[in-house]
This record gives structure tokens, C-alpha cells and sequence, in this order.
């Protein structure tokens, strides 16, 4: 029982990482500057390097757990072989994605890129500092060594963030322009998923909850310097507020998504029994 | 006369000629026009490899076909820069490849199909491209020199795991190995071409070896490389696509077959496969990262200014 | 021996159709004007029509053949059951699509998707006339029922290849862009592939180089009507003439094909057991 | 007032309001408002389901979904042209949309995430807009009767293409009935929603029964389609998401529970997980198209010149 909590908690981290990683990873040999082209493949790299460390745990877990019945969206196929990063990665379909909207949602411009990375990386920086804690030694281990590579996206993305929105004219209003289209998908970060309030209550998980007061703050700070307007008030039926989308956490997603998958999962799809 | 005889006995003695040392003004334009078609072919080559990077068949793949088309870029930031010792700016060199002044290697006018493709692009693009890289690391410019060195690391890296991508292939399914086979026939000629002409064709290598900006001939490098892959290609239990290919126990090399020469020149003319593709590519990316430079530079002024204020200020 | 030439020669004419057909229904709810809109689509689900048609010929071929070895690329997976027409439009990969490269490039604008069209529907109309006269009765029968459809999208293109051209400066310098984009491709229409030089001493096939001469006639026509620059000749080494760009016959595709694939089979690959 | 005599004894009459008929201006403005909601509907009603048309797992099932699609354009055209013969024009309607400050049904701001999803779309959502439809079929206004017609018979068909789809599904693998299931559970509550509020909430309803625009009530439509689709659920084998739904021998019509009206009015205001989306891409392919219509609007008026020309010369 604790197993499928972690299942589907880990598998909701690792979809975050690997959907991000593949739309930064577009710009690669796109960049609007040959650094940031790789600034922002490194990124990707990063990325990448975290989900597959938590698909890795996940399918251990799958692997392990394999005299109980396996948890939906196992991502094997019919009759199936072992569970890998892989087969995790790559064989599920839409509806079991657990990634938040916000890291499916286009590239964009460079502006809209760069705050879809500043509004992620400060949300994966509180949660990896808390995650620290996590009683499951493995979750904890992982988040140690992603705080490092987080720190430098949080750091890299605000200065770009300034550098924008404090820039031209122009720069500025993509940048609002990206805020706009990007802020609705900021507060399902905050909102658990069933698996997270039951991972908080086990003690492996965190609160994301909690972690909003900082993020907003944080937020708030760097868009001062960035010359921005304040985010308008997130959420709920208030007045004014914008209205916060949610449900990618559930697998209820984006129209976008499938066409990430269509991309990403094309050779192994298409061919079933090969190894690469 | 002079600065030249200097200039001559430091070539002679093997003593690297930098930046600030004088040098003949058709030295400096051969290099420059070297160096950036180096740097040029770096970031154009990044466009075949990156268009499989969002379909890579597994993570480990996809995080290695990322970080070495990274590299590429980082090859070409080098290579820039090595440009700009000579007197150019990064700006000028790109806007050079933009308008079609400046070339690239022709290798990257053609597509890339299959995932094959992408271990036939590092085993024989990379490789065909380390031995030009390796008689670099040698020549007379110093900081040419020496962003080879950086590079040449790299590179060799890369041409294993291209060849560790067609090894797994070669041992996979029958769909696999046919992939592999057509890759390394679609990639095998276009490798050879990028050795250029005939010695005899040659028309810049002659100035460049008294120069020892090259050090061995087109001819001498395409052999050593024939040399190289038919052996490794049995390795894979595949075949190279020329049936002229065969030891020859005399000279103690492979003899293979004659290039499509016109086939080449007209790849270099612009008519290859992807040249437009590549180019407009290029072209894209630039034009619509120019308000992001120009944000950028914008806002270092803004700081710089506001800097000196300050500084102004506690001085006062 | 026959059946193998007329397997790869009627694969070609569906993955012609089925290609243009893929592309066109992109623009579906999409459309500059609702009216061509439904004319944009109406053309797609003609072509996919014929691509059904044929791929059933070619199905029929393959099951009918089962005795001897089945040609490369039959689009069967593994262990095959019977080909169908959607295990040959759905589960080949990209060396093995026959389709030219003009009808697998990006849509762009209007501009470019008219003239695609235009010159494709050109090529199809002199290319179904004398399939009329094939020996194969299949073959010709199809032939005739898409003559008409043909006949109205030639009408239809041209239409607006004359409006766009004679239209106001912008339409006049998109077309001319889109032509640019396009004409490179249009010589590999005239240049028969191994195979449809076997189709026509075997009598079923038509012979593509003598279509070139009217095809070239019509287009000069229109494009004079439209006040276009007329196209540049094409073709070989001769100074000033544009290059012929080739292969897609052959299964050399521009990296586009890869990308329409990954959409259009997702379903299939994602799901092998699966009826629709 | 003797006016209004008329055409209020012609509706009581059943005879059809046509656009040179004298009517109240606040039943022209409502239809207006009505008719060019449905029309937008249909257009909007077109992204949805367009977003599977590249990834239909058939040929057959593409060729089906695409020309269905084409209907809702077929679909479209009439009712701007019913708008039209009430004194607007259908670019002053399409702009509404764009602005805002027109409507369109909100069933189309929720993703279509999977193939079943097609199938539910087409039996519940065309199945909820054919209850509307049917009785629309003797709406008061002429023009709007007739164009509803034309449409009901189109869209019934499409209604049982849904069901087909879904039908195979549920003959399928686990997995296509999973995918069945999940899109009945995520389309049924919304379509429900398509009637609107409840009849005691419902702002216009008074007024337009009057005037037999409307002929039914909200209330009770959306009983008749619980009805039905109630029973041919169970032909799919498949459970609709609502446990209070069931058979009252009493009223000899299913109970069912109460709908998320939160979420309903939600969704209107536009904050369903769809409505930027949709209205960007409206707004991007009418923007887009701009210089097609303007090309096409300067074309035919030199071709009338011309025309006009000739026919003076020829006069002359």
C-alpha cells in the first residue's frame, strides 16, 4: 500500500523532470545566443538526469513489488517484462502522466521559456529542500543531489527573468505577455494530488502546499527587480483572481501532451522488441 | 620583409604564431576563413543530429545525443573565438554564413532519417572529422591550435558512442540491423567527400601545408580513414557500400572506389538535400533571438550605468 | 515478378495521396475563410479516398502473394497477420514510404499550401489520364473515379493561384516565396523511380517523363493568368536552372516525413492489438 | 402595435417569422445573440475534435471524423447566414466571438485527451445538441427552422458514429475499454451542462418560450437525454458516471444527481481548462487569413473591372 503511494508520488516527480526536459531540449541548436543554447540544454540535461534516477527507484519498486498486483499505468506491456526507466518513460499513454500542466505547455518565445523555468525551478527548490527530509532514504538522496543542479536553474532563470523584463521594451512585454498565458498554471504546484497528501501522511512526501508563501514571495521579489507587475492573486473564486488550472497531476491534461508523446515515444513504440 | 622572415622561421621552427604577432595578411584571411567554416560547420552540424533528439529510443540515449550536440556548440563558441583573435567578430562570421558567403561542411546537407543515422553521423561524420582535427591540433596558429586540442577530446568521445549506437543496433532485431546497413550506406560517400577534392584539385592546400596550417593532404587523411572504418565495420558484421573496397597487400592500405565528384560539387554549390533547411534554420534562430541580444546588451548597459552611479556616489 | 513492380508502384501512388491527405487536414478548423476550409478539407478526404482504394489493392496483393515471400516493407508487424490498408499506411517507417517529397512539406501559409496543391493536382491529372489506358483493370478503374476529383482540385488551385497572384502585393509575394520553397521539388515528379520504369514496360504504368511537357504548358498558362514570374527551368547542371531535389520515390524523405509519422501512427503503434 | 398584433397572432399560428417581416426588436436581438451562438459553437465545436483528425488510428476512421468535422464548418456557414438575413454581417459576428463578447457552448473548452474521447464527443455532446436541435427544427424564425433542418439530419448521423466508435472500443482490448469508460466519466457531467441552468435560474427562457424560439425547457430536455443515453449505455456496457442515476417507476423517467453548478458557471465566465486555448486559435487563423481574404476581396473586384471593360468596349 505504501508502495503505490510512492509509486505514483515518484512517477508524478519524474514526469515534472522529463516533460521539461523535453520541451527545453526543442531550443537546442535553436537558442537565441550559442551560451543560453547551452544554458538551456544543460538544463535539459539536468532534467533528464533526475527523472531517470526517479524512474530507476520506480521501477525497482515495480519490480519488487511484483507478487502484488501491479499499480495501474505500469507502463509494460501486455504479458509483461520488467518495469525500467524506460518502459516508464516511454509506454504509458496521456492519461497516465502525472506531470504538472505547466511543464507541458509550449515553448514559446524565449520569454515564455524562461519563466515556465523560473516558475518551476523555484516550486522544485522548495520541494527538493524539503524532500530532504523524506523518511525514504532513496527520495532524499535524489533531491540531495538535484538541489544543486535546482539552485543553479533558480539563479539562472531570475537573472533572465530581469534581464527582460528590465531590458526593452519589448523584452517586457513578451515577458508579461508570457505571464499571462503561463500564471493559470502556477497554482496546481501548490495544490496536492490524492498521492501527495497520502505521501505527506506517510512522511516520504512533502507539503506543497507549504511551500507557496515562499514561492510567491520569492516571485515577487524578482519580479519587482524585473520592473514586472506583480502576479495577480492566484486561485479560487476571489475577485479579480485569476482562475488557477489544475488536473495534469491526475493525468487529466493539456491537448499537448499527446503530441509530446507522439514525438517522444516514437521508436519505442514503433519498435516493440528492440533494445537501443 | 623583415616581420616575414620572422613570421617564416618561427613556421620553420614550429613556434606558434599568436595573436599579436604579425603575420601575412593572406595567412590571417586563410585562417579566418578556416576557422569560422570550422566554427560554422560546429553549429550547423548541430541541426541534423538535434532533429532526433526529441525521439531518441531510450533516456540514456536521448541525455547522450543531448550532451554531444551541446558540445558542438560548445566546439563552435571555441572556434569563434579563435576567430576573433585574428581581427573578426562573432557577429560578422555569422552573418558571413547567413548570407551564403561563408561555407560549411557539406556532410550536414543531408538528412538525417532513422535513429541509424545518428550513430553513422558520430562513427563516421565525427570520425572522418577527428583526423582532420588531430593534424590541427598541430597547426601553426596558436589559439587555433589549441581550441583543437579541447575539441579533439570531445570528438574522440563522440565517434564511440556513435559506434556504440550501431553496435547495439548491429546486435538487435532484423529491423535494427537493416537500419544500420542503410545508415552507413547513405552516410558512407558523403564521409569520404568530406576529406575535399583530389590533392590535385586542391586549390588552397598547397599555401596551407608551407604554412603548416594542414599537415598532411586531403588524400593522405580520406586513406587513413579508409583505413580506419574498413576494419571497424567488420566489427559490426556490416558492409561498406563499395565494391572496389579491398586490402591491398602492396601498399598496405585499402583501395576503394572513385567519389561522385559531382555529386560533391554540387552539394557545396547548395543544392544538397537540406542546404536550404539548414541555412533557413540558422537564419530562424538568429532573427528571432535578435530582441533577446538586444535585451540583454540593453539591460548590461542599464547595470553598467546605474553601477557607476553608485560608484559616483560613495565617492562624492 | 509483376506483382512485386506493381506492389512498390501502387504503394507510390498511395503514399502520395495519403501524405497530401495528412497535410491538408491540418488546416481543418483552421482555415482563412470558413468556405475554403471545407474546400482544403473536402480535398483531403478525396486523396484519402484514393490512398484507401490503393492501399486495399496493395493489401489484396500482399495477402494474395502470401505463397511467395512478401516484398520488403509489407507493413506487417512481426509474425504478420494480413496486410490491410492500414497496417501499410500506419505501420511502415520512414525509408519505406514511397511518397515524393512535394507532398510531405509543411503546409506554411496559404500561399505555399495552394501551390502545393496546384502543382501536385497538375501532375495527378495527366498522370491518371493515361493510367486510364493501364492493363491493370484495378489500377485504371481508380483511375477513373479520381479523375474527377482531380479535375476539380486542378480547377480549385488554380483558381487560387491566380487570385493570390493577381491579387494584392502580399498575396503576390507569398505565393513567389512559396514557389522558392516548392519548385525544387517538383522535378522529381517527371523522373520515374526504378519501379515506374518497370511499370511501363510492363504496361500497367504510365510514363512520368512525358507528362512533363503539358504539365509545364498548364503551369506557365496559370501563372502567366496570374501574373507570376514564370518558373525557372528546371533541372541538371544548366547554368541558372534551379536543382531538382529527389528520393522521396525511393524512401529518401526530408526530415519532415519523420514528424508526420510520429503523428499519424501513434494510435497503431501505441496499441498493436488493437481494432478501431 | 398592430404591428406586433401580427406577428404575434402569426406565432400563435405557427406561422414562420421571414427576415422582411416586421418583428420586436428584442426578438430579433435574441435570436441574433441565439442563432449566432450556435453558429460559433459549430466553429469552435470543430478544435476538439480537429485535434484527433492527424492521429485517427483508421484511414476509415479519418475520413470519418474529418468530413464530420466538415459538417461543423457546413454547419456554420448556415447559421452566419441566418444571422445575416437579421441585419448583421458575419464578420461583425465572428469578431464578437473574438472579442469575447459573444458565447459559444461551453462543452468546447474541454480537452479531447484520448481517441474515446472522439466517441463520447460525438454520442453525448452531438447527442445533447440534437435534443436542441430537433426542437430548434420548429423555432419561429424562418430562416433559423430551416437551417436547423438541414443541420439535425447531419447530426444524428454523427450522433451514431460516436456511439460506433465507442462501440468498437468497448469490443476491445482492456485498454480501449478503459479508454471508453474514462471518456464517458469525464464528458457526461459537461454535457449535461449543455442545456443550461436549471429552468428556475434560467434568465432568457421565459420570453423565448413565448415567442417559440425556444419550445422545451432546459429541464426538460436534459430529462430526455438522460433518458436515452441512460439505456444506451448499457448497450456499451459501460456505467455512466453518477450513482444517484436511476430507473423512478413513478415519474417512469431516471433520476439523477445535481450537477457542479460551480464549475458550470465557471466555465462559462472562461476559466474551463480550454477557452484560451480555443479563442487563440480562432483569433490566430482569422488574423492569419486576413491577407487571404483581402487578396481574394481585391481580385474579385479587378476581375469585375475588367469585366465591366470589356463589356463597355464591346457596348461601344
Amino acid at each position: 500500500m505504501t508502495k503505490d503511494k510512492l509509486y505514483n508520488y515518484t512517477l508524478h516527480l519524474a514526469d515534472n523532470a522529463l516533460m521539461l526536459a523535453q520541451r527545453n531540449s526543442e531550443w537546442c541548436g535553436h537558442g537565441p545566443v550559442l551560451e543560453q543554447d547551452i544554458a538551456i540544454t544543460n538544463i535539459s540535461l539536468d532534467l533528464i538526469g533526475q527523472a531517470r534516477s526517479l524512474y530507476q527507484y520506480v521501477a525497482e519498486l515495480v519490480n519488487n513489488a511484483a507478487t502484488s498486483t501491479p499499480p495501474a499505468g505500469g507502463g509494460g506491456r501486455e504479458g509483461a517484462k520488467e518495469a525500467t526507466e524506460d518502459s516508464l518513460a516511454y509506454l504509458r499513454d496521456v492519461r497516465e502522466y502525472k506531470n504538472c500542466l505547466l511543464v507541458e505547455q509550449p515553448n514559446g518565445d524565449w520569454a515564455q521559456t524562461i519563466l515556465r523555468q523560473f516558475f518551476f525551478s523555484l516550486y522544485q527548490y522548495g520541494l527538493y529542500q524539503q524532500l530532504l527530509q523524506s523518511t525514504d532514504a532513496t527520495l532524499a538522496a535524489i533531491a540531495e543531489k538535484s538541489l544543486k543542479e535546482v539552485t543553479y536553474h533558480v539563479r539562472w532563470s531570475s537573472e533572465w527573468v530581469i534581464r527582460l523584463g528590465d531590458g526593452t521594451e519589448e523584452s517586457h512585454n513578451r515577458l508579461e505577455n508570457a505571464l499571462e498565458e503561463l500564471w493559470t498554471f502556477t497554482g496546481e504546484l501548490f495544490t496536492p494530488a490524492s498521492y501527495e497528501l497520502e505521501a505527506v501522511k506517510a512522511g516520504f512526501g512533502v507539503d506543497v502546499s507549504a511551500l507557496k508563501p515562499e514561492w510567491e514571495q520569492k516571485v515577487n521579489e524578482i519580479f519587482s527587480e524585473a520592473t514586472l507587475s506583480s502576479p495577480p492573486a492566484g486561485g479560487g473564486g476571489r475577485e479579480g483572481a485569476v482562475w488557477m488550472q489544475a488536473g495534469g497531476k491526475e493525468g487529466i491534461h493539456t491537448e499537448q501532451l499527446g503530441y509530446i508523446l507522439a514525438e517522444l515515444q516514437y521508436m519505442q513504440r514503433a519498435y516493440p522488441e528492440a533494445e537501443w | 620583409q623583415e616581420l616575414e622572415k620572422i613570421f617564416l622561421s618561427k613556421i620553420d621552427q614550429e613556434i606558434k604564431i599568436e595573436p599579436k604577432d604579425w603575420m601575412p595578411d593572406a595567412y590571417r584571411k586563410t585562417l579566418i576563413r578556416q576557422i569560422s567554416q570550422h566554427a560554422h560547420s560546429e553549429i550547423v552540424g548541430m541541426l541534423p543530429e538535434g532533429n532526433w533528439i526529441g525521439r531518441a529510443p531510450s533516456l540514456k540515449r536521448k541525455a547522450i545525443l543531448l550532451a554531444k550536440v551541446q558540445d558542438e556548440a560548445g566546439h563552435g563558441l571555441y572556434l569563434y573565438s579563435a576567430t576573433e583573435t585574428l581581427g573578426t567578430t562573432r557577429e560578422q562570421t555569422i552573418l558571413d554564413l547567413h548570407s551564403g558567403k561563408a561555407k560549411y561542411s557539406s556532410i550536414f546537407n543531408y538528412p538525417t532519417l532513422t535513429w541509424a543515422d545518428i550513430g553513422a553521423v558520430g562513427w563516421l561524420v565525427d570520425g572522418a572529422a577527428i583526423l582532420n582535427q588531430v593534424m590541427l591540433c598541430r597547426t601553426s596558429y596558436g589559439p587555433y591550435a589549441r581550441a583543437m586540442v579541447r575539441i579533439c577530446k570531445e570528438e574522440s568521445f563522440h565517434q564511440r558512442q556513435g559506434f556504440d549506437i550501431l553496435m547495439a543496433l548491429s546486435k538487435g532485431t532484423p529491423e535494427q540491423r537493416a537500419m544500420c546497413q542503410d545508415a552507413i550506406n547513405r552516410w558512407w560517400w558523403p564521409s569520404l567527400m568530406m576529406f575535399g577534392p583530389h590533392d590535385s584539385e586542391s586549390t588552397n592546400s598547397e599555401q596551407s601545408t608551407k604554412w603548416k596550417i594542414k599537415r598532411m593532404s586531403n588524400d593522405e587523411l580520406r586513406q587513413r580513414f579508409v583505413d580506419m572504418i574498413a576494419e571497424q565495420v567488420k566489427v559490426l558484421n556490416m558492409t561498406l557500400p563499395d565494391l572496389h573496397l579491398k586490402w591491398n597487400e602492396q601498399t598496405s592500405h585499402y583501395d576503394f572506389g572513385e567519389i561522385n565528384w559531382t555529386e560533391f560539387w554540387n552539394v557545396v554549390k547548395g543544392n544538397g538535400p537540406c542546404n536550404k533547411q539548414r541555412l533557413d534554420a540558422r537564419r530562424k534562430a538568429w532573427d528571432e533571438g535578435a530582441w533577446v541580444r538586444e535585451a540583454a546588451s540593453v539591460y548590461a548597459a542599464k547595470r553598467k550605468a546605474r553601477a557607476e552611479k553608485k560608484e559616483e556616489k560613495q565617492i562624492a
